[in-house]
């Protein structure tokens, strides 16, 4: 995947594009942005609260909240993201509920899968109950259901995101790839738990710096098991020093999501670091 | 369509500011007045970011003197940062929607940490301004606030601000707005709901925020017409929004 | 399984004992101490550097060094581990580097057995290229080993220790509990990947601070589908605070590790929270 | 039964300790001195803790004017905290085992952050003391030591060092201790015994440690005789032992 900068945007937290608000948002080092998950019918998402902030961490359980498949297409043919299109190469996130969704969504993508620079399905959100990273509990099924979304999908650039739990990553990668896919985004949160001031629990995903141990490793083993395959790497990125040490330990690309919550103008140092080290290491 | 956001890029600028004054309002709860102003409406918000946490934290825009002001209550890390930092502090704005009450005239309730917006509605909408603390207000602020406007009054403690909620309604507000913690809040328009049909009560909620401008959908507060985000939909909710759904 | 206090000191960086050295280490806030994992056969580990800590994480690459199952018989014949046996429960951890090692170790053991409160079987060490962890990438056999340690060592309480990797942990938990198991331990470190500042590759598992929101809910998911197992929390437990929080998400005892890597001393706050709890919530 | 550690329970104590003063050795090296002492012998050293790191950090011990004494090199938030810290500090010891050289006056080469621990042993053992250090010494913590101590060299910059190691090698001492970097002693290690193999050189080995007492098994070092671990076998080692496995 020819990307202008290997710096793109994590599918969730920046949402359908609405950091573009901003006057001075680093559009021009953005490699891509991934769209927010869309699943094949609307999601309300869950009940609040559904974030919290501590110790290094984010956690979330926003439940993959969106507009589904149909509005989200009859949206993309009036034209309301054509200008995100403009701004920087766009990646599309899927997601259903189950094989037959995961199935059908990819039909109903297929006619406007030209216009993104590849598709991403999200295999490994822990915060919905069907869908996301309980569709790999059924292994055989979840095989299935890759080679069936290749045939689909037979010229696109597929991305399968995993996560850490459910299996092993880099076995899941061999599978992936196996099945005849491009590339892998690795990871997606992680399973948290914890209690806000309030005493209140919030059952979430993990983001933020403190994956960045967890997400290299990940990167590590996806890489050593899969020398073919194209990693973005995902989870706990906040500097130009962790995305080259994503680099270094085998990623194609890195990934931001939780940085946007605490400043955007960051993606551009990163950005500067890594045209530098590509610079220098090519 | 509904469900996603027009984004009309550009909207939203970043502003570096300094702090010039930090007054204590009352326990942990400071006026913080900056050099700068920027661009905003009564109502509206901005993502103050700071050095020590991992999102940039939601706090109402004022006006004092004409320059930029937000009352911060010190419950964490980015609201202490905020406090004491001697560094320019950076901000994006305006986020939410401006506050458009039905007519003028109505009354402001606040907490201290909502004092510099209820000061601007009070002035903007021509408004009785109630602050509500818990504990005394440091009498040279409130000196201070009421040369600058009358029809202030302050109450403290419990008993008389569920007093003067039974006052307020009686005196026949067309509406009331009310921003404070969840709590108050939901104690406020229960009383006033209890007596009186009529007003129209208004609340600033409060979510935890990661983006505040509706790309992360995590401001989202249950409402009668189901899930709104406080950061596009809000922050000010009419009250009946919010509390029948219970 | 009834202990003094249901404060447990983990496998590993408590070795086979050592902090017993010190002066005044605090034996009497101590539930139980679990012996660092025994494999069949004798390991020397892995070659150094072995461990890094920074922001949050402790890192460590051991490997399970230890002398083997037999000279550690043969220490427990002479007598060398009495002391420990007086100043506490003690909790027998196995490993293997097969499902016939593992077998082996548990018909080795028998005899002994009744000397230890529990015995925990490590299925989750991310530092040996066998067992640990990766015994249970073969799922089928994984079952069959442990319904044939429960065949052997019939009236023993029997403990699994799982990780959040190469599955979901509350489904591992549900198969220890179907193979008539008494309990689990989780989660043991993550696999992680950290850089010191030498620039040097840590590749091993991590532990420490950063864990508690990931074992949380590794607790409490585990819990939730597994009502009926003894569970010992093992991930991120520094404070009373965060002992008391496992206990709410379902924990029936928590254990600390790298904490006295910090401070010993800290166990006591921790024992004293906890029996204040109990206290309270019985 | 080797692999097994013989516990003797008891053995190993805790002290909460002040300290009196803090000298500059060079830059980013200090020379801390306690109001106490703590019972221990040359070579030993003690897990230091501190507030703001998940471990303790192992540091060799020396005595300075009967009181404890460590030198601290800067080098993380561990090393920082060491020596900027007003708190009592809290440390177990004592803990490896001492030095005992085959007979007295032999040469002790040390860099700036083993002084303490250069000076004591130099004492104990009648022997000269060299400090090798990359930037200059304070001139007046230099003099400090030469009042303490006659014997005492002090060589700056990596060739003034180099040249030293060939005089001490002529000098024909029975022994050599050395400690610093990985790096120093494997430079001088190598370097004694290119020109002489009769010379005895220790090591002082460096290895990341969890726990100091020999309970966790992170600070293995490889040797001839396989892994040790250098809390439990050392802290110091024979330069044959290491050395030669490369
Ligand atoms: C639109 C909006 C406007 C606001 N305006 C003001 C204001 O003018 N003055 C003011 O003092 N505060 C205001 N708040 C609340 C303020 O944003 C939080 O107190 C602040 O983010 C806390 O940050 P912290 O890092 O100090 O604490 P944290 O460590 O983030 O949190 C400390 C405690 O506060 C709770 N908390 C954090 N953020 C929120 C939140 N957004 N709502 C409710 N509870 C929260 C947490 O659950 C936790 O228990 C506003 C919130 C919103 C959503
Ligand atoms: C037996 C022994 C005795 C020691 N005596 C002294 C002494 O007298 N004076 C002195 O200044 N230092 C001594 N050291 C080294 C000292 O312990 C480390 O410099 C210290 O632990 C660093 O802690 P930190 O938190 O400041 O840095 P960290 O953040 O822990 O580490 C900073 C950098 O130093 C490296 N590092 C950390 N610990 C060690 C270690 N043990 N060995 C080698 N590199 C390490 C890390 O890899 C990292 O690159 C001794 C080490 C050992 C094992
Ligand atoms: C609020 C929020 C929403 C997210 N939504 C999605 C999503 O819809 N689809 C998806 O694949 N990942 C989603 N993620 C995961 C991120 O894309 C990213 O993989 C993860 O946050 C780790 O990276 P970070 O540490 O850079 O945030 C979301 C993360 C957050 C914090
Ligand atoms: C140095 C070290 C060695 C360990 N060795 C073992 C082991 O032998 N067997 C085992 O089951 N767990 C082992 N663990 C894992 C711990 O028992 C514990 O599960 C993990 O460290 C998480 O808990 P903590 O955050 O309290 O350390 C080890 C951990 C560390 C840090
Ligand atoms: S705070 Fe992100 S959508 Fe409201
Ligand atoms: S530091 Fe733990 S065994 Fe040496």
């Amino acid at each position: 995947m020819e990307l202008s900068v290997p710096v793109i945007i994590a599918s969730g937290p920046a949402g359908f594009g609405e950091y573009g608000k901003l006057e001075d948002f680093p559009w021009q080092d953005v490699g891509a942005f991934t769209l927010k998950t869309v699943t094949f019918k609307k999601k309300e998402g869950n009940k609040p609260p559904r974030m919290y902030a501590k110790d290094g961490y984010v956690i979330n359980r926003i439940g993959l909240e969106n507009p589904g498949i149909h509005e989200f297409l009859e949206v993309l043919q009036a034209g309301e993201f054509d200008w995100l299109f403009e701004k920087t190469s766009v990646i599309l996130s899927l997601g259903g509920d189950s094989f037959e969704e995961y199935v059908e969504i990819s039909k109903l993508i297929k006619p406007y899968a030209n216009r993104f620079k590849a598709i991403e399905y999200n295999f490994s959100c822990p915060n919905v109950k069907h869908g996301g990273l309980s569709i790999i509990a059924n292994k055989d099924e979840w095989i299935k259901l890759l080679y069936e979304i290749r045939t689909v999908l037979d010229e696109e650039f597929l991305i399968a995101k995993l996560g850490i739990e459910g299996g092993f990553v880099e076995h899941q990668a061999k599978i992936v790839s196996e099945a005849g896919w491009d590339g892998v985004t690795v990871i997606n949160t992680v399973r948290g738990l914890m209690f806000n001031d309030e005493g209140e629990m919030i059952v979430g995903g993990l983001s933020g710096p403190n994956l960045l141990p967890i997400a290299l490793r990940a990167v590590f083993e996806v890489r050593k098991m899969n020398p073919e395959l194209y990693i973005i790497a995902s989870g706990g990125i906040y500097t130009g020093d962790d995305a080259i040490k994503m680099l270094k330990v085998g990623a194609d690309a890195v990934s931001v999501g939780s940085l946007l919550f605490k400043n955007e103008k960051m993606i551009s140092q990163i950005a500067n670091r890594v045209r530098e080290y590509l610079g220098n290491s090519n | 369509m509904a469900s996603f956001l027009k984004i009309e890029p550009g909207k939203i600028k970043r502003y570096f500011l300094s702090k010039t004054r930090v007054f204590e309002i009352t326990t942990d709860t400071f006026f913080v007045v900056f050099e700068e102003t920027v661009d905003f409406k009564p109502g509206q918000f901005a993502m103050v970011g700071t050095e020590t946490t991992l999102t940039r934290k939601p706090f109402t825009l004022g006006l004092w003197d004409g320059r930029l002001a937000i009352s911060v209550k010190v419950v964490g890390e980015g609201s202490r940062y905020i406090v004491e930092t001697d560094k320019p502090i950076e901000i994006i704005a305006p986020l939410g929607n401006p506050f458009r009450p039905p007519e003028t005239k109505g009354a402001v309730l606040v907490a201290p940490s909502c004092v510099a917006e209820g000061i601007h509605l009070a002035e903007t909408f021509d408004a009785d301004l109630y602050i509500c603390s818990k504990t005394p207000l440091n009498a040279e602020f409130l000196a201070m606030v009421t040369a600058e406007l009358d029809r202030v009054k302050c109450v403290v403690g419990d008993e008389a601000f569920i007093r003067l909620l039974d006052e307020i309604t009686e005196k026949g507000y067309p509406w009331i707005f009310v921003s404070g913690s969840k709590k108050m809040e939901e104690i406020a328009y229960k009383r006033i709901r209890s007596k009186s049909k009529e007003i129209e009560v208004y609340l600033s909620l409060n979510e935890y925020m990661g983006c505040g401008i509706g790309a992360c959908k995590s401001c989202a507060v249950e409402t009668v017409d189901g899930i709104k985000h406080v950061c596009t939909d809000g922050p000010v909710f009419r009250g009946d929004a919010v509390w029948t759904t219970q």
